[in-house]
């Protein structure tokens, strides 16, 4: 299985029946196949989108039904479209259950540095900070490491993109929770020991006795 | 998905003392049943938040005929001598809130902003004990968030989702009190299928709204 | 010709074509009945509609259409419905030309009370604080005495509606601009002499050489 | 009533230097022949507020690619490496703005409001220099209404007093902006007749807008 895949099968998992969660381009955008249909989970696209569907079929597209990247989708049975005001009061009122974003950085008080690296890549915040301040539960999705530099790090040396503590951090490795007290590693991907994951981290983290392994299965429908 | 409920099985929910949003302008666009509901199930000390305490007897007016509130925030009781009676007699607590910024209040609850900044009172009785910013020099006046822990509102139409729909004047006070009661409940004219409604025509995104009444028989 | 129809016919002429505007309930409310259906001027009820039209016919009222005081209105070809956080940004953002007003008492400084007597009546501001404060003409539109008792006094004795200067006082005597500079007379209703007047006013008021007559024809479609 | 005007003429109402604030998100539900208009009239020294700089030569990235800009106000350029690399040369002057704070900040704008409270970008580098506003010992980033001279906005549907009908993803910053901008112009797809669109599919009311442009032949 491939990295990215095994972090969204681990994502999708901790998506609740029945909400409304924003999945950030990139990686968490794919998060969206490991979701079965019958959950009812609704997913908003932050430029006015509450229900958005996949990609439509070839020749099908509609020009004015897009996702906040600019692609193409369609909207499922129920969805509703608002206005940037009304889709950020959405996610800025507390009304959104999850964000799931990727990641350049979290520290070890479970901060995120996900929107610029200064000289280099100057996009703009879009909607993320909004969505780490913001949404009820913010889940970073992310490979462990970048060419090998380990991205969970005792303090973030990129801009933060929020001071808030993010719930959950998934990679390709590990489940790790950062706490009033620190990160926690919860959760070892399939055949990954806790020394490696010790390795790609510079991070303190607390290491609980037992540190299971994650289910990737499909979330129940 | 959302499986409608009866009006008195919303009722109870609602314990004696929360505070209540109703929308509303004059009882237009007020959920009526609901209220109905509410005065059946006898509650007491209600706080209610609206426009208006409608006209004696009608829409928010029955809960105050009725005994069921201690404190109301709106922006007129003109209308409902018994709002202004009990007011005066010292048995319902009354805040009195401009109309424009009433709405920017609760507006402020349901999209996260730390409150109101407006001209609008400065200089008057509605600006007594409230802070006032500078910014650049200019005064304004701070007003803060109103919350809730239950919305009651009317819509013209709902899908099994909660999106709803509002109609002409009954929209009012409606949208933005759906977006900030904790709970929002709320009574639509009808109920359609999930899919119906397209997602133009939607004014309230369902994932707003935790219950539906039931359509009445 | 009754008082309040001097009032409304001189009010209905500052009304400009093509724009948004407020008549309070009450004589305001009569302003409309003097404005030529050709002048596109759209009124706003504050409940939440741009371009009310007239009381329906009796039998054809609709529950769901109504005024800011609760009564059955119509809708004009080409009208909007929108929310009170909407209505009252077309208030307080400065998109309404003008809102017309009954006033309690208006001073030197051109500021009104028309909201509450303490210990009388207390109804709420409803959205009068809103409109004098937001609006980019403010019209009064009065009885120039109360039982005989003036009302444009030095000094408002009851609680403002806003500290604004408003635009034109317009009364059943006279027309009064206020100014930086105080009040000033500019017209009188016919028949009525400048004596008259400052004898049914308390405030100072500045009295040009010429104060004509108001002009109160219909204004033209 | 309005009459249609064509985009050149409304291009020809815009100076060099004026603020402009267009809607649209990466290029979808923005007013395209506007922006050619403003492109063939070689405008100069623009300063432009909208949620991004669309993408290379498409939407707003027209206007960058002419040179018709010199400042920007948006909360992405990401997609647009033509604006980076004129911002990091020094000829484009960029604010980054967190989208929910601009679109709070345009609406704060058209709605007579001081500004707005905010907890997104505290101890970022988007409170860098800004104010902070403590209320009950707790913090708030303040951030100041957003005024335009002119606004250019996207429609679906008009009808000739201006009322305004948005489609899905393509309604985005439209709404908000027409209710800022001084002056107020909207291409639609489409203008009926006035009477023609029921007032509870209006989400922008007429008044608001002071151009349409006619209709593509």
């Amino acid at each position: 299985m491939k990295p990215d895949e095994i972090i969204q099968r681990r994502v999708a998992r901790e998506l609740h029946p029945g909400t409304l969660v924003n999945l950030g381009i990139g990686l968490p955008t794919g998060v969206s196949q490991f979701i079965s249909p019958h959950d009812g989970i609704l997913f908003q696209s932050e430029n006015g989108i509450v229900g958005m569907g996949a990609r439509p079929p070839e020749g099908m597209e509609y020009a004015q039904l897009t996702d906040a990247g600019g692609s193409f989708v369609t909207a499922v049975p129920g969805a509703a479209t608002v206005d940037s005001a009304t889709s950020f009061g959405l996610i800025r009122g507390g009304h959104l259950d999850a964000t799931v974003l990727g990641g350049l950085e979290v520290d070890e008080q479970g901060r995120l540095a996900n929107w610029m690296v200064p000289g280099k890549m100057v996009p703009g915040m879009g909607g993320a900070m909004d969505l780490v301040t913001g949404a009820r539960r913010v889940i970073v999705a992310m490979q462990h490491t970048a060419r090998g530099r380990p991205k969970i790090v005792p303090h973030c040396t990129l801009p933060l993109t929020s001071t808030r503590r993010v719930t959950l951090i998934v990679t390709d490795m590990a489940v790790i929770e950062p706490t009033l007290d620190g990160l926690v590693l919860r959760e070892r991907a399939p055949g990954v020991t806790v020394a490696e994951i010790l390795e790609a981290t510079t991070a303190r983290m607390t290491v609980p006795e037992d540190v299971p392994e994650m289910d990737i299965r499909a979330a129940a429908g | 998905m959302k499986r409608a409920i009866s009006p008195s099985a919303a009722a109870a929910l609602i314990p004696d003392g929360a505070t209540i949003m109703i929308g509303g302008f004059m009882a237009v666009g007020s959920p009526h049943r609901l209220i109905d509901a509410l005065v059946a199930a006898d509650k007491r000390d209600l706080t209610i938040i609206a426009n208006d305490t409608g006209l004696p007897g009608i829409g928010i007016g029955k809960l105050i005929a009725a005994g069921c509130v201690s404190r109301v925030i709106a922006s007129h009781i003109g209308l409902n001598p018994q709002t202004q009676k009990a007011m005066i007699a010292g048995e319902i607590a009354v805040e009195l809130v401009p109309q424009g910024t009433l709405a920017e209040r609760i507006r402020a609850a349901g999209y996260g902003l730390g409150g109101v900044l407006t001209k609008t009172g400065l200089g008057t009785l509605a600006a007594e004990g409230q802070k006032i910013i500078e910014i650049d020099g200019e005064p304004w006046l701070y007003a803060p968030p109103l919350f809730a822990d239950f919305a009651l509102v009317a819509a013209e139409r709902a899908d099994y989702n909660g999106n709803l729909s509002y109609q002409l004047t009954a929209t009012n006070f409606n949208p933005v009190m759906a977006m900030a009661g904790r709970i929002v409940i709320c009574e639509p004219r009808e109920i359609l299928p999930i899919g119906a409604v397209p997602p133009d025509s939607v004014n309230t995104p369902g994932v707003l709204v935790d219950h539906l009444i039931e359509r009445a028989v």
